[in-house]
């Protein structure tokens, strides 16, 4: 009331400050500013005047310094920057320095300035495009892949001439395991495998070829797989078959060697 | 879309080819299937839902895809023959269960045997599911009725069998002799017994089974 | 299948129609793009998928829909002219902020990028969120890391990126070779510093990674 000139003075102020703050609020940074201040040159960004651009840019950080507009750390920095670079540009080159010259540095900037362009002029073309879900569309009832789980039964041959020897020998099996110990020996299960060897053409559990009589009680089991596996360890050193192991614990599995 | 394009349609409607176009893709694009009436409620002003409708699905005859109508709406929906190219398979090896296994032994041994005689050699009854596994595998097909009292079907061994273990016959298989001096063979005949009766007995059974076969054997040996 | 049909497939493929309308059928019923490895894995053995695709694409010209290649995939997609039938299907997407898409076009036109160089073209630091964002639209993924000191992870684009903006490639960006002409693309370093190690190695990517682009192109005019 005191001072009606004043008192309006600070309200075009503030107004033009908070049309400042807005502004700088919506710049992303100073490279994006000085894109914008480059647009008043109305030139091709490669043709453009760096120093007026400088100039600029420092008039404007000038203006908001006397708004009291706090300006955002990187906005000062490239304001020196830009200061430094005014300088170079004007002052004749010092042979002393060997830093780049004003004129390189002019350029990079000038190179900064249209590659961000650029990129905004592509992101632009990119979201002008066509869109799925909004121009094009994917199909509207998709049908699952249905994952079908198939069970294929095999059997090996020796397996089949167990099985039949089995049934052949039924009625009067009589395990000639029976009148020996619950022990089988080294020289027992290579006698046997050998014989047994010539018709595991393809991968076999080391187990199956466990004789009848063997597979069940624990004792037996045990001394007849461990006697098992020494001679086909045998049989392997022979070059008779091969044996593998997938994994610890695995089933041991043993194959004849192909004969070359 | 303005209002002067759609007061223009009012007079005009696009092109049948157009309206094809317009139903494909609708029908294509939309979550369910859509009735005539939703069609010409989207399509431009003047249009024909249902004759484009014929249109499209005359043009998909044959295809990979049909126009469908389900209920009173309509759907774009692949062909029921392709039915099998909308799985992904996984297959999983299972080794054949025991009774496979015998049931197996017992045909391709004794070529060609019915049921009861699988039976009769395995001592327990044949399921039903055993056979037609075996029948799914290919492994078994059906041979010639036999002439005895009911005429019972018999089962032989497939090429897919002897394929698939390796075999050129079923004369390959090895003999009870071979087995036994394989080792497969662990029982001793009960004491008292002679061992040649049993031998007989086996090579008697083998020489049925390939009986059909003897001039074929002979054909092989000449070779 | 069995092993005798799968093997009588190895000498006989399906005729080319059949193939034609199997390849049809099976992007028809998804909604996701299918890579040609795919169709030939799904399809009887001894088809050639890519050589039904282009029959294919060729059949859909100018209906409805169209066939699409999307990077190494294919897709149906509803022609783009059409859009204007299918509010009913428009998904409102998340709005991207002016951030979000032009990190997304640096990506897209610098791949492989790595966070410090997006940061240099746009002048600002890139927040987590914009990366978040776009990796969680699936438009970006990870590449391979530099070969720079704190070995860096790099950005690139993704299928669904080029499924989403109708592309074949990443090298059908609009604009693309005008900014290669005009050495937009390069990476250059500010003058005066030196031109560090990781520099040289982004030119090698660059050049990487047009190598690659140019293979290609070459394969396909063959084709």
């Amino acid at each position: 009331m005191m001072d009606g000139d004043t008192q309006f003075g600070e309200v075009e102020e503030r107004l033009a400050a908070e049309a400042l703050i807005v502004d700088v609020d919506g710049y992303e940074g100073p490279l994006d500013l000085l894109l914008m201040l480059s647009r008043t040159q109305k030139v091709d960004l490669r043709k453009i005047s760096v120093l007026a651009l400088a100039e600029q840019y420092l008039a404007f950080v000038e203006r908001a310094k006397t708004l009291r507009i706090e300006l955002a750390a990187d906005y000062l920095v490239m304001a020196a920057w830009l200061a430094f670079l005014k300088s170079r540009l004007l002052l004749p080159p010092d042979p002393e320095d060997e830093g780049p010259s004003g004129e390189e540095l002019a350029a990079h900037l000038a190179f900064q300035l249209e590659r961000l362009s650029a990129m905004r002029d592509c992101a632009a073309k990119l979201m002008a495009r066509d869109q799925k879900g909004r121009d094009f569309f994917v199909r509207g009832i998709p049908e699952d892949v249905t994952r079908v789980r198939k069970v294929r039964y095999t059997a090996t041959l020796l397996d089949l001439m167990q099985g039949y020897a089995r049934l052949k020998t039924k009625e009067d099996f009589r395990p000639y395991t029976m009148d020996r110990d619950h022990v089988m020996t080294l020289e027992q299960a290579l006698e046997r495998m050998r014989g047994l060897i010539g018709y595991a053409g393809e991968w076999t559990d080391l187990l199956s070829y466990l004789p009848e009589g063997w597979e069940s009680d624990p004792k037996r089991r045990r001394s007849a797989t461990a006697s098992h596996f020494a001679a086909s360890l045998e049989l392997v050193k022979n070059g008779a078959i091969q044996i593998r192991q997938s994994d610890i614990f695995a089933p041991i599995q043993i194959k004849a060697r192909p004969r070359d | 879309m303005t209002d002067e394009t759609l007061e223009e349609s009012l007079f005009e409607a696009p092109p049948m080819a157009e309206q094809e176009r317009m139903v494909e893709a609708i029908l294509f694009a939309t979550s369910e299937p859509v009735t005539v009436a939703e069609l010409n409620a989207r399509m431009p002003h003047g249009a024909d839902a249902k004759e484009a409708l014929e249109h499209l699905k005359k043009r998909y005859e044959g295809r990979g895809v049909s126009v469908t109508k389900v209920g009173e709406a309509w759907a774009m929906r692949t062909a029921p023959d392709l039915g099998f190219l909308m799985q992904k398979e996984t297959v999983e090896t299972r080794k054949l269960s025991r009774a496979g296994i015998e049931t197996l032994a017992i045909i391709a041994y004794h070529q060609p045997v019915t049921r009861a005689e699988i039976e009769e050699i395995r001592g327990v009854s044949v399921s039903r599911g055993t056979i037609d596994q075996l029948l799914e595998l290919e492994w078994i097909k059906f041979g010639r009725r036999k002439m005895t009292p009911g005429r019972p079907v018999t089962y032989m061994v497939t090429q897919e069998f002897l394929d698939h273990f390796g075999l050129e016959s079923a004369r390959d298989l090895p003999g009870l002799k071979e087995l036994r001096a394989a080792g497969l063979l662990e029982s001793r005949p009960p004491p008292g017994e002679p061992l040649a009766e049993d031998e007989g007995e086996e090579d008697e059974n083998q020489v049925d089974m390939f009986e059909e076969d003897a001039d074929l054997i002979e054909e092989t040996q000449e070779d």
